[in-house]
């Protein structure tokens, strides 16, 4: 079962997590937004109709790959603050190890291929953030 | 052709959206992008550096040098970071 | 942060979650109870005492080893039914990768160190369940 | 000296804990096995497969060739399967 989702309401993993409980190994990742670093305000800005599209193909391939019994994928959009949670991935399979990778695919992936913008706000001062290096190595280890 | 333009892409442009219509033989983005360049101070700055650009055809990520024949959908903006 | 808990209580996964978001990153992972292959009821047994003092260690190595923001392991104990959650891991950090090894790290390394133990009960069939081979070898890759 | 089992191998005994008095120069934990498995047909049972079996002492993972000297609990079980 695949769920994707993208929107501007608060995440609520309690009743995420529950839905993708359907087999014996549940694996998930939360992006949150950092509270350390000054940043007041993230906004994530994305590309409608082409991000869920996105998003559906990396649940689609997940679930292809690892056997999965269930994968979601929750990513919020709008303006949000630290603390707060950005993303959402899960993957429910069998067994633990199926899961577990199956979650860091989700997530190296998204990061490099969904259409999703990050704005930091930090007093007046705002700006776009850039794609770090390591998220494209990280991602190509699943190639 | 309807051209999409997001994060600093579509702010130094000043547009998330544009109407267009590229003179016959503009066959790829790259070549879709030299055009937009030409039509004022935002695009040009928006587009200034190729190295930070990226690129979808209806819909789908594309390199550069992707064809745009029959695209109905060209979306145009900086390397994503999500997650 | 490290929190351990060793309880017949079901696990309040939206409450551990909630506590353990302290950083950019945060990853999981759920055991179930398998709802499909015929188990009616699975009981744990543990070794009051030692249980809890392996899984600090466990939490401590792991917040050590990816300088972790927060660790958690909750694990159940008694007898519970098909999709019961029987243990849940998670670790924070201020980025991904750490996170998602952290977790990785938790679950296998508990599956060998941790003394629990896990009967099926079937009808009026009841039997310990078995150690995997797979354990020892996903264990063995974070030596 | 309190000795502990867990699982099939406190089932097969048929009680989770006694308090033992193993005979003067009972060195290790192999050797207490030994003298436990004569106590009756349940220990002998519980004993039968040492591959089987595993050790604590004093809470401490060990293995069954290790001390016992000064050792106030020794717990034995079947290899672990939580999580």
């Amino acid at each position: 079962m695949i769920r994707v989702r993208v929107s501007p309401e608060p995440i609520d993993l309690a009743a995420e997590h529950a839905r993708v409980e359907r087999g014996g190994a549940v694996a998930t990742f939360t992006g949150l937004v950092r509270a350390d670093d000054g940043v007041e305000e993230l906004t994530l800005e994305h590309y409608p109709g082409a991000t869920e599209a996105a998003l559906e193909r990396l649940a689609e391939e997940a679930t292809a790959r690892w056997s999965l019994a269930a994968a979601t994928i929750v990513h919020r959009v709008g303006a949000m603050r630290p603390g707060e949670r950005i993303v959402f991935v899960a993957a429910c399979a069998p067994h633990r190890a199926a899961a577990l990778e199956a979650c860091a695919f989700l997530i190296d992936r998204l990061k490099i291929d969904a259409p999703f913008w990050k704005r930091e706000r930090r007093g007046t001062e705002a700006r776009w953030v850039e794609q770090r290096d390591g998220d494209r190595g990280a991602a190509a280890r699943w190639d | 052709m309807r051209v999409l333009y997001f994060a600093w892409v579509r702010e130094r442009i000043g547009t998330g959206e544009e109407q267009v219509d590229p003179p016959a033989g503009t066959a790829t983005v790259a070549a879709l992008v030299d055009w937009l360049a030409g039509r004022g101070e935002g695009h040009a700055a928006a587009f200034a550096d190729r190295t930070r650009l990226r690129a979808a055809v209806d819909q789908v990520f594309v390199s550069l040098d992707a064809p745009i024949a029959g695209a109905r959908e060209v979306a145009l903006f900086p390397p994503v970071t999500g997650g």
